[in-house]
């Protein structure tokens, strides 16, 4: 393992929550491109290698968590938070701002075609989205976490069905410019 | 048609989803139209909803209206092309959501959760008696910030449906009134209807209404001009 | 990595703290000899290749820590993380925990209208809030640490400003039965 890994490796290890890209970056002292394929590379050795964890990546913040393929004993040893059950609104908007985000609660709304203001509420409750206030757009902006990402056993949302059609689909973005 | 119920906070779009689904149809103009009364049917039975969130019925409600009567007179309304073709495409959207939504959810109840490591303090910190506190923090100031947090929680949104609403009114309160308006007067006028209404979604209402009873062929109804005014005669 | 030693990296990974062998081959249901051939391997890999971790092991339990060689590195950052002043979300949670303690992370979350799990890791870190679990309720509970009281000057975390009428306020019980 190179030393960019291992420092990497290490720092992930001992933080035990997300680090984001920045922070890995002043820590290491290293270029953000040289961290971001080192980043790279050692999501692919452990998926590779079959090891017993992952890296997994939401935006710019990454953790290192236990493999989707030890779930059932690490639920045996671990009392973790799990998911909770979700009501199908709430998954339709977890889907749509996993796919779509960041998104405004307007955008939402409209691709939902109708007000989502107590669903985004309980989802920020469960650590499932986070908000972000956009200072230039003047408008919160949500995007799902690193939690959401881990509970679906997939390193990054990119790796969902259809991610790329979703994200870019033509009459979304025209219902949302009309609509504005 | 009765048997599809319609789950809390489930919106507009996924009413119509399922009655299209259910019909066999593709998402298609002729088929928007062809659901059109079944939809408005459903609306009936919203009454109790929250004004806000029977607005959002009502707009998909307009939309449907207008394709409905574009597929029986196509000659009437050449320039609407455009409305129409965007519900179509909103709603095919949207059903492709629904489809990943249950792709999400199988990932989900396959339950291949990643595990994040249990925070220990003492796994990081070792041996070391670390204590930082906030540099400038006192007991007076963790006063004010206490009342703030207090102050700043927020009432949690009321679920919309449970409210009961003063001013929610029905398409059968309306079509009872329009009904009533034209027994004592033969004949009557839109406007007429709307005078005492308090709100945008009780015009759509009696707008509704008025469609309802043209459909069971009890009344007729006149405009001479766009926006013009409607009058509304009983019909023998 | 065989199937072995895939499990045991990551449950010593989410344990946190050193894992008895017995422990270990209870929930792998591995016998004791397969085990521990797996982690002396396990242990050489890292050497070998590096890594960022390494197996320590004490007498018979083992843990997974950072490589020595690292040790310069987790200081950074552990400085980084406890130094500079708390952020504003982070000391309204403080406040919360000192006026509502001991207070269950659910609780917390509701006054807060957000998950704190990380503003709780936070806060422990730097030594101002501990956890208990209470087993009756089968729950965690936060209290703001001596330490912390006796920064603040006072002899008892009830001597905080208004301490009995902010601690019952209304509008914390009725989000606190709303949510229930």
């Amino acid at each position: 393992m190179n030393n960019i890994k291992a420092k990497i490796e290490a720092l992930l290890f001992v933080a035990a929550k997300p680090l984001q890209l920045k922070e890995l970056a002043s820590l290491i002292t290293a270029k953000n491109d040289e961290l971001i394929i080192a980043l790279q590379e050692l999501s692919e050795d452990c998926e590779r290698e079959k090891r017993g964890v992952r890296v997994v990546k939401q935006g710019t913040s990454y953790q290192l968590v236990t493999a989707p393929e030890q779930a059932e004993l690490i639920k045996d040893f671990i009392k973790d938070e799990t998911m909770g059950e979700l009501s199908k609104p709430s998954l339709e908007a977890l889907t749509i701002i996993a796919y779509r985000g960041p998104i405004s609660k307007l955008d939402l709304d409209r691709i939902r075609g109708v007000n989502c203001a107590l669903i985004l509420r309980n989802l920020l409750l469960h650590g499932l989205i986070e908000a972000k206030f956009d200072k230039q757009k003047d408008d919160t902006y949500y995007t799902v976490t690193i939690d959401f990402v881990r509970f679906l056993g997939i390193n990054d949302i990119s790796l969902l069905p259809d991610f790329e059609f979703l994200r870019q689909h033509d009459s979304l973005e025209r219902i949302l410019k009309d609509a504005a | 048609m009765d048997n599809i119920k319609i789950e809390q906070f489930e919106g507009p779009l996924a009413l119509l989803v399922k009655l299209i689904d259910k019909a066999e149809l593709d998402i298609t103009q002729v088929s928007l139209a062809m659901v059109a009364d079944q939809y408005i049917a459903h609306l009936k039975r919203l009454v109790n909803l929250d004004p806000e969130e029977m607005a959002d019925f009502l707009v998909i409600a307009s939309r449907l209206l207008l394709i409905k009567s574009k597929a029986l007179l196509p000659y009437l309304l050449p320039e609407e092309e455009e409305a129409i073709e965007d519900l179509e495409d909103q709603l095919r959207m949207y059903k492709e959501f629904l489809e990943a939504t249950k792709k999400i959810e199988a990932l989900i109840d396959g339950k291949k959760f990643m595990f994040v490591r249990e925070f220990n303090r003492k796994s990081i910190v070792a041996s070391l008696h670390l204590f930082a506190p906030p540099a400038h923090l006192t007991a007076t100031e963790m006063g004010v910030i206490f009342k703030s947090v207090i102050e700043n929680i927020e009432p949690a949104p009321k679920p919309l449906q449970e409210k009961v609403m003063e001013t929610a009114v029905s398409i059968e309160e309306k079509i009872a009134l329009i009904t009533t308006a034209i027994r004592n007067s033969i004949k009557t006028r839109f406007s007429e209807l709307i005078k005492t209404a308090t709100n945008k979604v009780e015009v759509v209402v009696s707008f509704l209404a008025m469609l309802e009873l043209m459909k069971q062929r009890s009344i007729s109804a006149d405009q001479a001009d766009l926006f013009a005014e409607i009058e509304i005669a009983k019909l023998i």
